[in-house]
Formats: C-alpha cells, sequence, structure tokens
C-alpha cells in the first residue's frame, strides 16, 4: 500500500491543469480543405509557456476536443521538425469529427498528448525509405515524410505510393505537387479504378498492385505503410513478396481509444495496447498479434 | 428547426435556476408544433397582436408524428418548466396520418411520464388550426399559467447533481443524492434523501 | 423431457435445423444452450427454471448464432408472444425457424437452483401472473405434459395500483431512488427479446437523444425510452428485471404500459403476428381526451 | 502490522458506526439492499446486500450475501465529472474536478473485493498516474471482513487469493464468538484503529484470548478449504492457451449464449473500463465525464467508419476472457479477477467463468500432455 496515511482525506486538490485527462487549449490558426469531408487544421497551444515547451516524435497521436461534443483520437499529422504548431487531418465521420466541421479559425479546442510511441528515425538514417498510404492513411505518413524532408540528407531514396478512391479524395494536393516537383522524392498517386478524372495524369488501380507493380528494391530500405486496416492487410503480403524483412515494414495502427494512455481498456489488440505499446507497429509484430483491428 | 417568437424576459435570466422563487417565477415552456396548422396558427396570434405571455420557445417540425418523445425529455433536461406539443387537428394532417400516430405514442408516453413523477399538467398537447390564433394564445396563456402555479420544475432539472456554489455557478460536480452508491466526493451520504421525498422533490402540485 | 430430445434430434438429424435453441442444465442452474448436433440432444430440458425467453437469441442482429444455420426454439408462451413481435416487424421469417413449443405451467422467479422448485406463490415468477397461455398455439410442434395455471402470485396490477395512488412528487421520489442505482449497462435491452434495433437511440451520437452518463437524468432518459419504445410491444417476460445487476422494478413500468395500451386502445399482447401493434396503427376515433 | 490483534466487540461495531456517523466520516459497509432482505424469513431475492455509506448497526449485513456490485464504485464510481468548461469571451476556461476527497473508511469489504484495488491500482497507474482513483485510494481506508465463502461460485483460491486475504485491506476482521477479531496490515489501518480506540477492546488476556484466535484461524482455515474444492488452474498454461488459440472453436461455443449485457463487468471488481463523454450543460458551458463501459457492447470497439474489429459476441467474450486471464497478466504480473464470481452469479444467461476457466485449463492440460492441476473432479464437474 503505498498510499500515505491521513486521517484528513485524500490528495490535494488539483492545480488548474487538472487530471491527465484535462487536454491543453489549443487555438485553430487555419484550416485547410483537404477533400470534400477531409480538413487539416493547424493548431497553436494558446499557453506560450505550454507550446514552447511541447516536443513530440513522428508517429505519436494525440486526443482533439470539440468542447461539448467530444473527444477523438488523430495522429500529429504535422513534423515534429516545424515548431510552433501542429497539426491534424480529420475525416468527418463520427460526432466530434462532424463536430470539427463548424469549427472556425480562432475556436479553442482542447489537445492531449503527445501519446504513444514513434517510428524509429534515427535508426533509419542511411537507408531509402518507401512510404505507402491509403486514403486519410497518409496522414501519419506525411508526418514522417516532412520530418525526413527536412533533414533529407540523412536519408537515402525517397519512394511515396498514395492512393486514394478518387482524385477528390486525394489529400495534400499541394504537398503532393511539392513532392512530385522534387527530383530526390519519387511520388505514385493512384486513385482507385472509377476514381479518376478525365485530365487525371496518375495511375488508376488500388493501391496494392500499384506498389507491386511498382517493385520499390527491398535494399537497404524500410517501407512505412498506412491506410485503412484493409489497405494494411492486402498490402502487408505485396511488400514481403517484394522482399522487405517483417521488421523493415512499419506501420501504425488506429483503433478507436478513448483515454489515450492504456486506461480504458478499448484499444487493445489481444495483449498490445494501441495507445501505449504502438500505436507505431512493424510487420514483425503485426503478424505476431491476433487479427482484430 | 426554426425558432420564432424569442420571448422577451424581464431581465437576463440567471444561468442558475435554484433561486428562482416561486413568487417571480415565469417558466419556460417549450413549444413543438408543426409547420402546417400549429406554427401558422401562432403566426397568425403574433401577426393579430393577441395578448400572449412570452414564456414560450417554439420549434417548428414538419408534423406532430415527427415529435418524438425524447424532444419533450430534452426539453426538461435542458430546463423547460412546461412543454406543449400542438399540430393539426384531426383529419386535417398535412400528411394524412401523422398526427394519428402522434396521438397514439403521447397517450402513451403522457402516462408513461406520469407513471415515472412527472406531473402532466406539466405538458398540454393540442390541436391547433392554421386559423386559430386565438386558441393558440388560450392555450399558451393557460399552460404558463398552471405551470406557473407549480413553480419550477427543479427535481427534473437537478436529477444529474446539484450546482456548486455561486462562485461556480455552471460546475457540476457532485453525484446527487441517492445516486448509485455515492460517490467518495459526496460531502455526506445522501442514499436515503430521496427517499424522503415527496416534500423534498419541489415538485408538489 | 425424452419427447422434447426427441423432438429436437429428429429436427437435427432430417437436416431440418442445424442448431435447437433450448435449456440445459448448467453448473448453477437452467441456462439456454445451443446443440448442433444430435448426439447433444440428450442436453435439453424444460422444467420450471427455465425462465429464459429464447426469442431473444433469434434477433438477426446476432451474427454468432445466425452463424450456426438454421434454428429450432423452444417456446415457452410468453416466449411464443415474443416470436410473434419479431414476425410482426418483419425481424424474421416464419419459414426460416421451427417453433418447438412446451406446454407451461409457470416458471420459477429464478433460474439459479440446482433442482427445478415446486411452484408456490412464493417461489413462481412475477411473470406468470395473468398468463393465459398453458400451450402456445403458433408453434409447429408441442411437447410436454399438460400442464396446470401456474400458482396465483403477487398481483403486479395491485403493485402498479399502489404507485398510481401515489402523488406525482411521491412517483417522482419513488422512480429517482430506484433509478439512481442504474449504471446504463443496458443488460435490461440485452434480455429483451424486443429490444433488436440495429442501433439503439442510446447508441446514437449525432445527435446524443439520452445522455449515456449513469445519472438519474441520464438514466430518466434512458428508461422513459427504453419503456416508450417497448409500449404496446412488450411481452411482459420479465427478463428485463430478472437481468437488472441492481434490481431495478422494471416489471411495474413495463405493466404500466400493458394497462395503457389496453385501456387507451383495447390491445393485449397477442401471439398472432398478423395483429397489428397498438404504436404504429391508428384509429381517426382514438381517445384524445388530454388533447385541448 | 499490529503487534496484538483487537477485539471489535458486536456493540463496538455499533458504536464506531454511529461515532463514524456522528463525526461526518462515510463508513462504507455491505448492508441491506432493502427493508425486505432484512426481514425473518426473506425471500433469496430479497436477501440482497449492497456497499453503502451506513449510518447504524442495524443496516449492516455482514457475513450475508456478496454485495450486488463490487467496491470500484466507491474509487471509479458509474459517472464521475473529469472537468467542466464554459466559453469565455472567444476562448474556454476549464474546470478540474475537486480531487481532495474526504477520508472514508470502509467496513466489512470481502477479501476478494478488496484484493481488486491494487489490481486495478496498477492499470490506473501506468506511466500516466490516474489523479481521481489515487485520491480516493489515498482518502480510504479499507477493513475486510474474512469471508465464510458465498457458494460454488467463488474461486478466489484459484487466483492467488483466499477468503481472507489480507491483500488490498489495511485491516481485517474476522468472525469470532461476541465480536470481530481485528488486525492491522498498514500504517493507514493502524491510523484507523488508534483514533477509534474506545470501540476496540483488548482481547482478554491468556486462554481466553488464545480461544478467540484459535476461532479466527479456524474460521479463515473451513473458508480456505471450502473454496479450494471449487476451482484450481495452472495459469501459466492456462496464459499459453489462450495466447495460442485466438482463432479456437472454443469461442464460438460461448458466444451465442452471451447476451452482450456486460452485467458481468458491471458487477466485476477489477473491470474497470470507461467511457469518456461530453454533456452539455447548457449553451456555452458543459462538462466532460467518464462512465462505465464494457467490452461486451457492439459499440465499444465500433470505429467511426463503421469498421468494427470485434465483429461478433464470439469476439467479444473472448476479449474479457482474455483481458482478465493473459493481457492483464502479460502487461502485469497476476491476473484481472479476485474470484469473486460476481459474473457467474449475475449472468442473466448462465454464463459460468469458473466452469469457462476449468474448460480452458483442462484443454491447456491436454496441449501440455498434463493433467489437470487440483481438484480434478470440481473441473470435470464444473466443465460438464
Amino acid at each position: 500500500m503505498s498510499a500515505t496515511p491521513t486521517a484528513q482525506g485524500g490528495a490535494q486538490a488539483l492545480p488548474r491543469t487538472g487530471t491527465i485527462y484535462q487536454p491543453d487549449l489549443v487555438v485553430v490558426e487555419a484550416i485547410v480543405d483537404e477533400t470534400p469531408d477531409t480538413r487539416t487544421y493547424r493548431l497553436r497551444f494558446t499557453d506560450e509557456a505550454k507550446a514552447a515547451s511541447f516536443a513530440f516524435r513522428a508517429g505519436q497521436f494525440g486526443e482533439y476536443s470539440v468542447f461539448g461534443a467530444g473527444e477523438s483520437t488523430f495522429c500529429i499529422a504535422s513534423p515534429p521538425t516545424r515548431t510552433g504548431y501542429l497539426e491534424c487531418t480529420v475525416k468527418a465521420a463520427g460526432k466530434v469529427t462532424g463536430s470539427l466541421r463548424q469549427v472556425d479559425v480562432g475556436d479553442v479546442l482542447g489537445f492531449r498528448g503527445p501519446y504513444g510511441n514513434v517510428f524509429p528515425l534515427e535508426e533509419w538514417e542511411g537507408r531509402n525509405l518507401l512510404f505507402i498510404a491509403g486514403g486519410i492513411g497518409l496522414a501519419p505518413v506525411r508526418c514522417v515524410i516532412w520530418n525526413v524532408l527536412d533533414l533529407r540528407d540523412r536519408y537515402g531514396e525517397v519512394t511515396i505510393v498514395y492512393g486514394a478512391r478518387s482524385v477528390a479524395d486525394l489529400v495534400y494536393k499541394r504537398e503532393l505537387e511539392d513532392w512530385a516537383a522534387r527530383a530526390d522524392v519519387r511520388l505514385i498517386v493512384t486513385v482507385d479504378p472509377g476514381g479518376e478524372t478525365p485530365d487525371w495524369s496518375g495511375e488508376v488501380g488500388y493501391v496494392t498492385p500499384v506498389v507491386e507493380k511498382a517493385a520499390p528494391s527491398p535494399d537497404n530500405a524500410v517501407a512505412v505503410l498506412c491506410g485503412p486496416p484493409i489497405v494494411v492487410k492486402l498490402t502487408l503480403p505485396v511488400l514481403e513478396r517484394l522482399g522487405f524483412a517483417d521488421d523493415a515494414i512499419f506501420t501504425t495502427l488506429e483503433n478507436r481509444m478513448k483515454c489515450g494512455v492504456g486506461k480504458c481498456g478499448r484499444c487493445n489488440i489481444g495483449s498490445v495496447y494501441v495507445c501505449k505499446d504502438g500505436p507505431v507497429f512493424t510487420a514483425a509484430q503485426i503478424k505476431a498479434l491476433p487479427q482484430e483491428f | 428547426m426554426s425558432v420564432v417568437n424569442q420571448p422577451q424576459r424581464s431581465g437576463e435570466r440567471a444561468p442558475d435556476d435554484s433561486g428562482r422563487a416561486t413568487a417571480e417565477f415565469e417558466p419556460r415552456i417549450t413549444a413543438f408544433v408543426c409547420n402546417w396548422c400549429t406554427y401558422t396558427g401562432a403566426d397568425l396570434a403574433g401577426t393579430s397582436r393577441l395578448h400572449m405571455a412570452s414564456n414560450v420557445r417554439i420549434i417548428r417540425l414538419p408534423c406532430t408524428g415527427r415529435i418524438d418523445h425524447v424532444f419533450i425529455v430534452k426539453a426538461f433536461e435542458r430546463g423547460a418548466d412546461g412543454v406543449i406539443v400542438s399540430g393539426c387537428h384531426p383529419a386535417d394532417c398535412h400528411y394524412t396520418a401523422g398526427n394519428y400516430h402522434a396521438r397514439r405514442r403521447f397517450g402513451v408516453f403522457r402516462e408513461l411520464l406520469s407513471f415515472l413523477g412527472v406531473d402532466p399538467e406539466r405538458l398540454t398537447f393540442s390541436w391547433v388550426s392554421a386559423s386559430e390564433g386565438g386558441k393558440w394564445a388560450d392555450v399558451v396563456n393557460e399552460t404558463i399559467e398552471r405551470v406557473r402555479r407549480m413553480g419550477p420544475f427543479d427535481s427534473y432539472h437537478g436529477l444529474a447533481g446539484a450546482a456548486t456554489p455561486a462562485d461556480d455557478p455552471f460546475a457540476r460536480f457532485e453525484m446527487p443524492a441517492g445516486a448509485t452508491g455515492g460517490t467518495a466526493a459526496a460531502p455526506a451520504d445522501g442514499h436515503d434523501a430521496a427517499s424522503q421525498a415527496p416534500s423534498g422533490t419541489g415538485d408538489a402540485s | 423431457m425424452s419427447e422434447l430430445q426427441d423432438t429436437a434430434r429428429r429436427l437435427l438429424d432430417e437436416g431440418l435445423v442445424q442448431v435447437v435453441i433450448g435449456w440445459e442444465e448448467g453448473p448453477r442452474g437452467a441456462r439456454p444452450v445451443f446443440v448442433t448436433s444430435a448426439a447433444d440432444c440428450e442436453r435439453l430440458i424444460f422444467d420450471a427454471r427455465c425462465v429464459h425467453n429464447l426469442a431473444t437469441f433469434l434477433n438477426p442482429r446476432r451474427s454468432q448464432i445466425t452463424a450456426l444455420g438454421k434454428a429450432a426454439v423452444v417456446v415457452k408462451g410468453c416466449d411464443a408472444k415474443a416470436v410473434a413481435g419479431l414476425l410482426r416487424e418483419a425481424q424474421l421469417e416464419r419459414a426460416g425457424i421451427v417453433l418447438i413449443g412446451v406446454r407451461c405451467g409457470g416458471v420459477a422467479g429464478e433460474p439459479a437452483t440446482l433442482a427445478p422448485p415446486a411452484l408456490s406463490a412464493e417461489t413462481v415468477s412475477a411473470r406468470c401472473w395473468g398468463c393465459d397461455v398453458r400451450e402456445p398455439e403458433s408453434v409447429d410442434m408441442l411437447v410436454g405434459e399438460a400442464q396446470p395455471e401456474p400458482p396465483v402470485t403477487a398481483d403486479l396490477d395491485e403493485r402498479v395500483a399502489a404507485l398510481d395512488a401515489l402523488s406525482p412528487a411521491e412517483r417522482f421520489a419513488f422512480w429517482t431512488k430506484e433509478l439512481s442505482r442504474c449504471t446504463q449497462c443496458y443488460a435490461c435491452r440485452q434480455a429483451c427479446p424486443l429490444c433488436c434495433c440495429e442501433r439503439c437511440i442510446v447508441e446514437k451520437t449525432e445527435p446524443q437523444w439520452i445522455e449515456t452518463s449513469p445519472h438519474p437524468r441520464g438514466n430518466f432518459a434512458w428508461h422513459l425510452t427504453r419503456a416508450q419504445h417497448l409500449a404496446g410491444r412488450c411481452v411482459g417476460c420479465g427478463e428485463c428485471e430478472r437481468a437488472c445487476p441492481v434490481g431495478i422494478p422494471l416489471g411495474l413500468i413495463n405493466r404500466k404500459l400493458q394497462q395503457v395500451v389496453y385501456e387507451l386502445y383495447g390491445y393485449t399482447v397477442s401471439e398472432d403476428p398478423a395483429v397489428p401493434a397498438p404504436i404504429g396503427a391508428y384509429a381517426t376515433d382514438d381517445t384524445q381526451d388530454f388533447i385541448e | 502490522m499490529s503487534e496484538r490483534a483487537l477485539l471489535l466487540t458486536h456493540d463496538g461495531l455499533a458504536t464506531l458506526v454511529e461515532e463514524l456517523a456522528a463525526a461526518g466520516t462515510p463508513a462504507v459497509a455491505p448492508a441491506w439492499a432493502g427493508d425486505a432482505g432484512r426481514a425473518a424469513g426473506a425471500s433469496a431475492a430479497a436477501r440482497e446486500t449492497e456497499y453503502r455509506t451506513v449510518s447504524g448497526a442495524a443496516e449492516l449485513a455482514f457475513g450475508e450475501r456478496l454485495p450486488r456490485l463490487s467496491l470500484k464504485q466507491f474509487f471509479l464510481p458509474p459517472t464521475e465529472v473529469l472537468f467542466s468548461w464554459r466559453r469565455v469571451g472567444g476562448g474556454v476556461e476549464l474546470i478540474p474536478p475537486p480531487t481532495d476527497f474526504a477520508a472514508q473508511v470502509v467496513l466489512g469489504a470481502r477479501p476478494c473485493d478488496a484484493a481488486a484495488l491494487p489490481i486495478v491500482d496498477k492499470v490506473m497507474n501506468w506511466d500516466y498516474a490516474d489523479e481521481l482513483w489515487n485520491a480516493r485510494r489515498a482518502a480510504t481506508t479499507v477493513f475486510s471482513l474474512a469471508c465464510g465463502v458465498e457458494d460454488d461460485s467463488c474461486f478466489c483460491s484459484a487466483v492467488f487469493l483466499e477468503p481472507a486475504a489480507a491483500r488490498g485491506s489495511d485491516g481485517r476482521l474476522t468472525p469470532v464468538d461476541g465480536g470481530y477479531l481485528v488486525e492491522t496490515f498498514s500504517d493507514k489501518g493502524e491510523a484507523f484503529v488508534a483514533a477509534h480506540r474506545e470501540s476496540f477492546t483488548d482481547l482478554p488476556a491468556g486462554a481466553g484470548g488464545e480461544v478467540l484466535a484459535v476461532q479466527a484461524e479456524s474460521f479463515r482455515a473451513t473458508a480456505r478449504e471450502r473454496v479450494a474444492g471449487n476451482l484450481a488452474v495452472d495459469h501459466g498454461r492456462l496464459r499459453d492457451w489462450l495466447d495460442h488459440h485466438f482463432d479456437d472453436p472454443f469461442w464460438a461455443g460461448l458466444g451465442p449464449r452471451c447476451n452482450g449485457c456486460g452485467v458481468c463487468a458491471s458487477v466485476c471488481p477489477t473491470c474497470h473500463c470507461f467511457d469518456i463523454v461530453d454533456e452539455p450543460e447548457s449553451v456555452g458551458r458543459g462538462v466532460r465525464r467518464r462512465n462505465w463501459d464494457t467490452c461486451q457492447t457492439c459499440v465499444f470497439t465500433l470505429h467511426a467508419s463503421g469498421h468494427n474489429p470485434r465483429q461478433d459476441q464470439n469476439a467479444r467474450f473472448r476479449q474479457r476472457v482474455e483481458h482478465k486471464f493473459l493481457v492483464y497478466p502479460l502487461k502485469f504480473g497476476d491476473v484481472l479477477c479476485t474470484g469473486c464470481g460476481r459474473c457467474s452469479r449475475a449472468c442473466p444467461t448462465g454464463q459460468d467463468l469458473a466452469e469457462i476457466l476449468a474448460d480452458i485449463d483442462a484443454r491447456a492440460a491436454i496441449d501440455a500432455g498434463a493433467g489437470a492441476v487440483g481438484d480434478e473432479g470440481a473441473a470435470d464437474e464444473a466443465a460438464s
């Protein structure tokens, strides 16, 4: 029993910062419409000291609050190399994400985090990087991509394969143009069959076969894969066929979460908690898990 | 939904209802009305400059058939002291039978609410047609007077916990008396407080 | 007993069904069982401890059960009324199930006893009060001996009347106290054969009509809604009250609404799916005494 | 901890309860859930008990049926406010909840309920300390009451405990002639006894005291022996079996009976999963709450996209068993279960955890090529 004996009651009253479930306040600095149902929000801590001290690493996530609607879990989509703000990219799907659609620049939201583990970017230095993303799964990958591009000389070749249902569903369109224009990035963008527009010049097809066709070399390479569960499940065997070792394939999982800190019991897959042991997993780790995600 | 007839209250309503003395009590009434009959009737009452108390917030819906019982529950949760549900007379429904369905549902729901201790006097159901501006004014005035006599519906409003002291009127931390097991936060055991009612519920009618 | 087992065995042997839903002897008394092989049919029992309403397991949303194949289900009178409710609302196709009716002379209040109790006013379930179905009629086959009327138990109507006699404030105090124990676990919903919505309103968040927090305000909203949604549909099987881990007398509310739909609309729970439920139907001359 | 055991006579207990009530210190104890339970000849169903704050000895239901809900509600309330918020000008102000809880004492906790507290402590302090849980823990002194074993659904001895386990208790009462033998296990327990010393009496010196000590030990030994016959499992191989049989058809045999109601989680002393919801109180202000939740509902893991990792009740029931006997053990060491048996007793459809564990253990034994541990008869009987 670690608790101190006390005749007069329990712990002291909390400071204004509250419990571990109380978010920090952030103000919306900018909103970018990515697709008809997806927006990117740029947020800044209202507390200057918090803004200055806040640090995170690629792969981590946060709990974002819309007061009155609730809290939802998104990765931090901006890279840790760019400080002073953080970004999340959100598709309107439920109560909180739907409420975010009503948010304007200048509104105050809540943020708790950063939570979870990270992509081992230091270990990847000197290696070639393959990024594969489906739909809004580009958000966590984008964080890594900019992190790498901001430290470009530390890494080898960078290949990005990105697919969405349709041209309209592609997120980060301006950044896709930036990446396409860069000589040090190989970018392949694809849309599902039927999702192309008449002037679409990219690939047409699902992400998985497009990756297979692009046949990136597994030599000295690391693959980062993120997307809906079905994309992850289908693409893992393709990477394996291409010769990527299970411990050279990384992905992030996003199970439903509430607390983000290993308490609420919602996000476990077998014996791992996505919030505490993840969200970043290698293919080797994922194979060892029950396929319950 | 749209809102008309924004009432002009004498003075801003305090965020905390607990101080509302019955003597100066102005009941807060929410009215759910159908678009085709009662809403138009209420509009007529307004344009006819009929004398009507201003305590009613009108929420317009397509049909009484669209008025779910949870609307009434939500109104009470959010501070209504009384609720009016009104629509087209039988045989006049714009959608043929919406009001007939509503009549059955509310016939049952009224009894259910009453059985759980919500005095049905806090509820008014009426048929008010587009031409019955005068009847609407009567329905409103009678409901307000009835609910005024009953006093504020604090027993329902307070179900989720008593408001904390005046310097922090918006925060509600405590489980109310009688809640499951009580929380350790509860300052004193209130387990049987509810059973000491009826006089304690504030809903004497 | 052997008649029931033989019937189940034949249905499985002949491939008419793939699973028989009945009762078995569990470690703490009778409990539901899903028999998928003829060899296991010897597990099937029926006695006064078989209180569970097995129609609950016919909810088409229970994919772990539909995955077992076409089902035969053993039904008492109250279960058969619940099956009729599901048929009435097109949740099931009659040809998609086989109903094995059992003659029932009442069940105990509690299934968790190691031997069936002798039914008396003390041991009989409150649900059996006023039950008029000794043998369900809507079934495909009927097994068991002819049964006597169940013992007369405490009159549910008297308890309802006692509450009705109180003032609204007193009733409000009574229910505030009872409902304050609710933790919104929704066991009442899950145990109910007619609570079979794809997504319950309490789990809909846009908008969130019912507060899921188990304070009395959220609990009133939940129980008012649960009851209203079951008005004219509840068969009075009492499984909600039995499932409640904190002993809330939900049977009183259900019984009250049965009285209301009878008094207002002349409706009593029917074993015939063709009889329309009172909510969802109407008559142009329905009572409107309460409407100004 | 205590040098010498004390005696709490029935009168002493009554005095203590009244004294605490007079002092405004909540005394939580098993008590009759309704007036009916107290009556002589009350039916089994009426003899329900619950933990609640008591103000007089007449309310106490010591040594009666297991309280309906466990003790966890006093540390993790069914609903509690995490913070409240309001819009102020263009911004938002957040107000944390109070955590300076007044001291309270639990008298007569079931040892299986008290033992759950340090088990959940580990989750609530896994890298992030849950201030609300911890503050209530710190404010509460727990005296358990050695248990006489409720019935065949009890299996505390199969989960590293026993009917008089000291785990999670600051002190323990054991029934003896005339009252309870009192031992303390922590500074908190010691301090409580010291503060209310006049309610406790010294054990009679010499033979009289020894008789009481022997009585207490005999009470505990009888209970130990009785519960040991209910279930015995080898947790190592049980865990291994769970780890390697995620897709075993075994689970499809359990899901159909399950109503998916989560009554098991509501009544469980160790189930701690919760939901977090926002509730508007009015325009521009509201509260965020956490509420009990359960992995047994279909929406627990449902993604906003409509994807649900746990599609049916087979998967959801497996999660409950695995969380308790695989996930928690791998993370924190022991098991997320105190063998109180409430889930089995409360289950409306007769799902029985002791039976399920015996069944898994028997399968694990076959896999491991060994016989079942402990009383094979009991395991087989439960598994039949």
